[in-house]
């Protein structure tokens, strides 16, 4: 809080309030229709790409033998774990009442359910025959025929459902106070939407009694999922007997990573969320600097599990798993083992020095080099433990086709349009927290 | 209160009327189409007034997995002399003349990735009747029972049959 | 004295508040809007505590018994063996039961605060009254002492 | 209401929409009656059996024909048939799809102006009747040239021949074996192949011979092999200069430098005779024409360590019944009759003849002539003294070499007639082209073996417009004279039958597919002196300079008539698993040397020829030895040998340049070395710790009545492939294409996994191992995968979506997905196997121990009210073995022959350790 606001009354402070948040939801500007449309046409190039691949199956991707999985189990994982730190923000901040969430929850909320949608996209777009998806899903059918529960991937079913559904309602609540105040200072058409939107919330009492409640109640229930989903996504390749990944810390370690790579999305939207809207006074550079560590402390997290792996696969003299590790980090692909180590292990050290902590241009830097290491990770650990397993005579390659990559870019295309559509149209903070927080 | 109430009522009868709707779809397109047939052989005559086995004609049901349309000889047995002025065994004495087979119009058919072996069903005591309908009854053969995998299972449940999927499944 | 009492500043309007109480005007007849929750406003006016927790629990139950009955059932209504593992392979099924556990429970409380809070209340969407930023006390009609 | 009931109701809603996904509605089988009931034995439906003999190469091997509503779509060899006893090897397997290949000839053609245009057989047959009127008045001569034919068709060949004078030129075979027939020409007065009994012998000693590949008859001698095998006292060395299947396969395997096998060969002679006497002793004069020499010496000369050389000479000397066999390669080239000579003289004098090489049923190669013959026809046709040229289902524009312009001058001749079933390098050259059946389509017999018979029958009506080999001479014939055809060739044929074996006979013959008629023991006789002149005779050894290319035979399309079959291409060469070639084969020195990687590109060049092909490193290859396949090379600069006629197949000489290119070569093979993973354990690693014992926490499943494993006995297994070929069309595998190879996405269910060891390569059979704790199952969401009561991995393809998790998580990475639709362009559709579904793009697939079978068989024992015996039915790929190593059946019933294998002490199972105790048992060999 700056000195000038103090001596003003609080209805001016709340009136400030609403309109610098508010603001964010005018009259958009070039640069800004410039991004809507870049990511736009990157979306309608993937859903191109993904019919022509329906249409002529998926050999146009470039999928080998053995390695059955590549970059839509890549982009899968990715997504996901982009998720997480949502999640985290949201809910085990609230809980642990930590102030700064504010400035974040809202923009970190949006980021969880933009990124399930973009991730829940892959395991269709990676299956051989998309058009009968449904049978992965248990419903009662003439074929008196159900799923196979002991599958990992049903439990993806349940585990990435479960998270999707809990984290709309978990955004949708935190917003409706906030739409209450916008179906104020809006007009028209819009003012209409958003006091459907607000439910007709009043803020009586007790609405604000139940509220706090179920506020709470979300936050515990989500809590668990923060362990859970990505536990469960692990264990899609911890549970398989392939060396490489039938390992038991991947619940563990894929979390971490979930979380890491979340963290630096969440930056890497709202540095220039906060430069874009001039909201410095209510996202602070403490507050950046707070994410910054838990970015640094998953980094190291993250990198400890590098090493416990290689320490496993080197010492446990399992032929196989010896094999799946040199080859990771010997092989064709050690420029990306490598490249992935010094994004997500090397680079976030740095962190270490305040200044840099609270330097948020470079802190931007940072989080794209770990989303990219992060990327690179779940490649490296699906692709090159498929590509070597047992049978040497069947060990092959993997090189990705323009289909694979288009339809990838096209996710990041989603993802960003939607997060884009989100800025204008709503509150990008806790209006009613905030003012709490005055 | 009341509003709530009222809205209750009308989803519920909105709903209701959907299943009904849908169950007497499903049931018409269960009972498939009664395609018509290059000879219009009435089975009312030969399967319900005469009483023939369906066996006499369809010879292989109890040795191969198809039961098999008769060969036109099986038909030129009787109808050398019997009813040879009719129109429809003019026809046929015609294609047997000609020599040229029948093609009939194929009324239950199966996807191919599905073995299903007649000799199987009719040992194990399965009446024809049980999924080819009333067939003497009918004028013009028909449906009565879609082919569906559910249709199946039921009856392999209830008579405790395979339902290891190998054994339909190729 | 009738009519909302409004108050820009959120301390004059818990003093008001406090004061009303002693005057001994019952709680059930005061009715406060706040442009965000204020807590202290439970202690001062006697309310029960929230009845949403209760929908938490019921959901959240329901939630694990559906799991376990759901997979369990299933499983036994076409048993089919995979990767020699039993039928009912109860450890799967814990992480099937655990995800609806959350699903349901999540649900339900935001079904119970709707029914709690009469949400969403038609009126309230064709604009209530607005109060804008201001803290507003309303006291029904009822003699006081 | 029951609970069922509900869902079921529910799902009427929900299915409703899915319904269609259920493809019911669709029709799939005809639905027609027929004028007259079927024969008595036909169901409809139900498969049948008709034998036959199968023509894709000269060896005759008996085929029982398996008919589906009178479409043939797999063939499986008779068991009991004097040439192949059952089995049938990669190319007879395949050669289904030359039946059904689009590309076949449709009907007759006539070359007007520059491309040849659809013509009636009338028509056809009066052009060629003209031309013959024509043709007498001038002094041209006209000329039938074919390929090997017997039997019958021969007879015929000779009479039309003779009523239309027409000169019959000797045959042309590629393989012609023109040495060792010009050698048993000389010494016995036996110009042809004898018969060799190798299941007599207890010590093999074969010289360059290519025995499991292309020699005469491979199919048997396979057979012969492994029962001498099973015997246990017998012993197989193999000498030669590179690397062949037979040498990979032998007991030990020497490698010589090319064109040294005459001394060699010379040097084991006159050991032999020093060391023991034959029964009638040599002449003195052939005694002193046999050079001296000494161990020391050869060995320099044959790069052949001197003890190894004692070794064999001992084995030779010593062994009670030892057989020697030269030829292939090891005579086909320059002095190679000395080989042959002295190879013979060996047999001679180690008593081999007539016991273990048998002249009485020798192999009907005499008619077969030689280059020179080729190269003289070429010469008469360029001084256009060549009236009609018949070229009967040959193809020497493709394998003659360049310089005999055999292809230039066909055009002098003043016309050509192909008769052929495709537009080969040589139909396309030729004037006149008359269409002939496929051997399925089409009565005849073959006598591939003297006093041996097997039949030829047509299983279905000629799917085009063509002709059978015999029916066009007689329709010539006929044409010719004007009286028309002297009845069909079918008649002519049951009369000769009935003349030859009498009634019975001749409806033995119809029933089983074959005859053997019982022959008098042929005694020959040296002659001493002429076997002197030849060894006298030779001249000096003409060393071809090094590096040498050596054109080896090919197993998978004998000498290239083979190439047509698409399937041949997809199934790897066991050597190198390479599918699409061509490629040459290089040791690993003189690559390291030139510095060469796989699919490098290199020229080839010798004097007057040159090509460019990939390199492929070859372990266990000789320094300065390349070798390619000859089938791959078109028109390859063969030499004539100048004492026998024959081809020479080495090339001396040869310099390799690379080009810089990379030439895209499917190689399936990931690593030519096991890299210590005990795929193939060494034999002592089976006694420690074979048994793992698994620790589980659940109860072990159960399995009722049936439980079926496969037992693969590696020391029988030799690579051949043919168990992959039977694989493919018994269930509709189908072939991915060299585009799909190159990024590993072989279709194939069964793959033979070659491992090196030292220069030595064994061979795995890999496919499903139906695993008793499958991975593959558990994985999958839908229950697509999943067991089944018999213990076998289920893989529905109506339910599988495709997440591919199945196979991630199997070890043995067996399962194929369909990454994209795959074709079957008419006719081949007819093919298909109507009890296997062709699968549709994005589901997986795999091995399924050919479950088609099973419930075959299934439901034969409950019409009989019993359970299936064993050795009842067998898979396709069991059935194909030519060595037997594939054993499957119950492994329940106490009494079977699997489960004795499952149990014995040799047995394993890849990856025990895993724990997915595989229902697919490994049975390894120790090797002396």
């Amino acid at each position: 809080m700056t000195r000038g606001e103090s001596s003003m009354g609080n209805a001016d402070k709340y009136a400030k309030v609403d309109r610098d948040i508010l603001a964010a939801m005018e009259k958009p500007g070039r640069l800004y229709l410039a991004g809507l449309a870049v990511t736009g046409s990157l979306v309608v190039i993937g859903g191109i790409l993904w019919a022509y691949q329906i249409r002529n199956g998926l050999g146009v991707a470039g999928y080998t033998h053995p390695v059955n999985w590549a970059i839509y189990i890549t982009n899968f994982v990715f997504w996901v774990g982009i998720a997480h730190s949502g999640t985290l923000i949201s809910a085990v901040l609230y809980l642990f009442r930590a102030r700064y969430r504010t400035s974040f929850n809202r923009a970190a909320e949006a980021m969880t359910v933009f990124a399930l949608m973009v991730a829940g996209l892959f395991p269709l777009i990676h299956l051989g025959r998309s058009w009968v998806f449904y049978y992965l899903i248990p419903y009662p059918t003439q074929r008196q025929l159900w799923v196979n529960f002991r599958s990992p991937l049903i439990w993806d079913v349940f585990a990435v459902g479960t998270y999707f559904t809990v984290s709309v309602v978990f955004f949708y609540v935190g917003m409706i106070p906030d739409f209450a105040i916008a179906r104020r200072c809006k007009e028209g058409i819009r003012k209409k939407i958003y006091s459907a939107l607000s439910l007709g919330w009043k803020g009586t009492e007790r609405d604000w009694r139940h509220y706090a409640m179920l506020y709470l109640f979300l936050a515990a229930f989500a809590t668990p999922l923060v362990a859970s989903v990505h536990s469960v996504v692990s264990w899609d390749f911890a549970m398989s007997i392939v060396p490489g990944w039938h390992t038991t810390i991947f619940a563990p370690y894929f979390v971490a990573g979930a979380i890491f790579s979340g963290i630096a999305m969440v930056i890497t939207l709202v540095v220039p969320l906060r430069k874009a809207m001039h909201l410095h006074e209510y996202i602070t550079d403490d507050h950046f600097e707070s994410i910054a560590k838990i970015l640094l402390f998953t980094s190291l997290i993250v990198s400890y599990a590098y090493i416990v792996e290689f320490g496993l696969a080197s010492y446990g003299g399992n032929i196989f798993e010896m094999e799946s590790f040199r080859y990771r980090a010997l092989g064709e692909f050690r420029y990306l083992t490598w490249a992935m180590i010094f994004c997500n292990s090397v680079v976030p050290l740095t962190l270490f020095a305040k200044r840099l902590r609270r330097n948020t241009t470079y802190l931007l830097v940072v989080s794209l080099l770990v989303n990219v290491g992060m990327w690179l990770e779940r490649f490296v650990i699906i692709v090159t433990s498929l590509a070597h397993d047992y049978d040497p005579y069947v060990w092959g390659t993997y090189r990705p086709t323009y289909v694979e990559v288009g339809i990838s870019l096209g996710s990041f295309g989603l993802f960003f349009m939607l997060y884009l559509l989100f800025v204008k149209n709503l509150p990008v903070l806790s209006i009613t927290e905030i003012k709490e927080h005055l | 209160m009341k509003k709530t109430l009222v809205a209750i009522a009308a989803l519920g009868y909105f709903g209701v009327s959907v299943l009904l709707v849908a169950g007497l779809g499903y049931l018409w397109y269960s009972t498939g189409p009664a395609p018509v047939q290059p000879i219009a052989f009435p089975h009312t005559v030969h399967a319900g007034g005469l009483q023939m086995p369906c066996v006499y004609c369809h010879t292989f049901v109890e040795r191969s997995r198809s039961a098999g349309a008769p060969p036109l000889e099986i038909c030129m047995g009787c109808h050398r002399s019997i009813a040879t002025d009719r129109e429809e065994i003019r026809k046929l004495t015609r294609h047997y003349e000609e020599k040229r087979p029948i093609e009939w119009k194929r009324v239950y058919a199966l996807p191919d990735f599905i073995y299903f072996s007649h000799k199987r069903h009719v040992k194990a005591g399965v009446e024809c009747a049980t999924c080819h309908g009333d067939v003497a009854g009918m004028k013009r053969v028909r449906r009565v029972n879609e082919l569906v995998m559910g249709w199946c299972v039921s009856c392999h449940r209830v008579r405790g049959a395979s339902r290891d999927c190998a054994t339909c499944h190729k | 004295m009738a009519g909302p009492m409004v108050f820009e500043e959120k301390e004059k309007f818990l003093e008001q508040l406090r004061v009303l109480v002693q005057e001994g005007v019952p709680g059930e007849r005061i009715r406060v809007i706040t442009p965000f929750g204020v807590p202290e406003v439970e202690e001062i006016l006697p309310g029960k505590r929230s009845k949403v927790r209760f929908f938490a629990l019921v959901g959240a139950a329901s939630g694990t018994v559906t799991g376990f009955a759901f997979t369990i059932l299933t499983s036994l209504s076409w048993p089919l063996i995979v990767g020699g593992k039993p039928i009912v392979s109860i450890p799967p099924f814990i992480i099937i039961a655990f995800a609806l556990t959350i699903l349901f429970g999540a649900l339900s409380t935001f079904a119970g605060f709707l029914l709690l809070s009469r949400l969403p209340s038609l009126r309230g969407i064709r604009s209530g009254e607005e109060h804008g930023n201001a803290f507003v006390i309303l006291v029904e009609d009822g003699e006081r002492k | 209401m029951k609970r069922r009931d509900f869902l079921w109701l529910l799902g009427v809603i929900s299915g409703s929409t899915v319904m269609t996904s259920c493809g019911s509605g669709k029709s799939t089988a005809r639905f027609t009656s027929y004028l007259l009931p079927p024969e008595e034995g036909i169901v409809p439906g139900e498969a049948n059996f008709l034998p036959s003999t199968c023509t894709e190469c000269p060896a005759g091997c008996g085929v029982l024909v398996r008919l589906r509503d009178g479409r043939p779509v797999k063939l499986e060899g008779i068991p009991g048939h004097p040439v192949n006893d059952g089995g049938l090897c990669v190319r007879g397997q395949s050669s289904l799809y030359r039946l059904y290949h689009p590309e076949r000839l449709r009907g007759p053609m006539a070359r007007e102006g520059g491309k040849h245009r659809p013509v009636s057989w009338e028509e056809a047959f009066s052009r060629v009747a003209d031309s013959l009127t024509a043709s007498r008045q001038g002094s041209l001569k006209n000329l039938f040239l074919s390929g090997r034919t017997t039997g019958s068709l021969s007879r015929l060949v000779d009479a039309t021949c003779a009523k239309l004078g027409i000169e019959r030129l000797p045959e042309y075979e590629v393989y012609s074996h023109t040495a060792e027939k010009e050698a048993n020409g000389l010494l016995f007065g036996e110009r042809d192949i004898p018969h060799y009994r190798i299941e007599n012998a207890d010590f093999l000693l074969t010289v360059g011979v290519d025995l499991l590949e292309t020699h005469v008859t491979p199919v048997a001698y396979t057979r012969k092999i492994s029962s001498a095998r099973a015997r246990g006292d017998f012993l197989w060395y193999h000498v030669e200069p590179h690397l062949s299947l037979t040498g990979a396969n032998a007991d030990r395997r020497f490698v010589l430098r090319p064109g040294r096998e005459r001394r060699l060969l010379s040097f084991l002679l006159r050991e032999v005779l020093d060391r023991k006497t034959p029964k009638t002793p040599l002449s003195g004069e052939l005694l002193a024409a046999l050079p001296r020499t000494t161990a020391s010496i050869v060995s320099g000369e044959t790069g052949i360590p001197s003890e190894s050389l004692k070794e064999i000479a001992n084995r030779l000397a010593t062994a009670k019944r030892p057989l020697l066999i030269a030829g292939g390669i090891g005579t086909a080239q320059a002095g190679g009759l000395e080989v042959a000579s002295a190879a013979a003289l060996v047999q001679w004098g180690t008593g081999a003849i007539p016991e273990r090489v048998d002249f009485a049923r020798s192999e009907n190669y005499r008619d077969v002539g030689t280059l020179r013959d080729m190269e003289e026809l070429s010469a008469r046709m360029g001084r256009g003294e060549a009236g009609i040229v018949f070229l009967f289902r040959t193809n020497p524009v493709f394998s003659l070499p360049q310089r005999l312009a055999f292809k230039e001058n066909l055009k002098k001749a003043s016309l050509t007639v192909g008769m052929g079933d495709f537009l080969d390098e040589t139909l396309r050259e030729v004037d006149l082209i008359l269409p002939l059946s496929h051997s399925l389509e089409s009565w005849g017999d073959v006598e591939p073996r003297r006093g041996v018979m097997s039949l030829l029958q047509p299983v279905l009506p000629p799917l085009h417009d063509t002709l059978s080999d015999g029916d066009v001479l007689l329709r010539l014939l006929g044409k010719v004279s004007g009286r028309g055809a002297p009845g069909s060739y079918e008649e002519l044929l049951h009369a000769a039958w009935g003349k030859r074996l009498g009634e019975a006979g001749r409806n033995r013959l119809l029933e089983k597919g074959y005859a053997e008629e019982t022959l008098p023991k042929k005694a020959v006789s040296l002659d001493g002196k002429r076997a002197a002149e030849t060894l006298r005779s030779a001249g000096p050894t003409e060393d071809a300079g090094k590096p040498v290319l050596v054109l080896a035979p090919s197993l998978r399309t004998f000498d290239g008539r083979s190439r047509i079959l698409p399937i041949l291409s997809e199934i790897p060469d066991p050597l190198t698993t390479i599918t699409y070639g061509p490629w040459v084969s290089m040791s690993e020195e003189d690559a390291a040397r030139a510095g060469l990687r796989d699919r490098d590109e290199v020229t080839l060049t010798a004097a007057d020829w040159s090509t460019a092909l990939p390199v492929k490193i070859q372990p266990g290859l000789a320094a300065g030895v390349f070798f390619a396949y000859r089938d791959l090379l078109p028109s390859p600069p063969i030499r004539t040998d100048r004492r026998t006629g024959g081809g020479v197949e080495y090339i001396g000489g040869v310099r390799i340049s690379r080009t810089g290119k990379t030439a895209e070569v499917p190689i399936l093979s990931g690593s030519f070395s096991q890299l210590g993973r005990g795929l193939i354990p060494h034999p002592v690693h089976l006694e420690e710790g074979r048994r793992h014992d698994r620790w589980t926490l659940y109860p072990e499943h159960e399995h009722k009545e049936y439980r079926w494993a496969l037992a693969v006995d590696l020391e029988r297994c030799n690579g051949c492939a043919a168990c992959v070929a039977a694989c493919h069309v018994e269930n509709n595998v189908p072939v991915a294409g060299k585009a799909d190879h190159l990024k590993g996405r072989e279709m194939s269910w069964l793959r033979i996994e070659p491992f090196y060891e030292k220069g030595e390569v064994e061979f795995l059979p890999m496919l499903c191992q139906q695993c008793h704790y499958a991975p593959c199952e558990s994985v999958c969401p839908v229950f697509a995968a999943h067991h089944n009561p018999e213990g076998l991995n289920v893989q529905v393809y109506a339910r599988c979506v495709g997440t591919r998790y199945c196979s991630n998580n199997c070890p043995y990475k067996v399962r194929r997905f369909n990454w994209r639709e795959h074709k079957w362009p008419e006719p081949i559709d007819r093919m298909l196997n109507p009890d296997v579904p062709a699968r549709e793009v994005g589901v997986m697939e795999k091995c399924t121990f050919c479950i088609q079978r099973i419930r075959a068989a299934k439901d034969k024992a409950k019409d009989e009210g019993r359970k299936v015996r064993d050795g009842e039915f067998t898979t396709a790929c069991a059935q194909s073995c030519p060595t037997g190593a594939l054993t499957f059946g119950n492994l329940l019933d106490k009494e079977s022959k699997v489960y004795r294998l499952a149990h014995s002490e040799r047995t394993y199972r890849v990856f025990e350790s895993l724990g997915t105790e595989p229902s697919a048992y490994y049975l390894r060999g120790r090797k002396p």
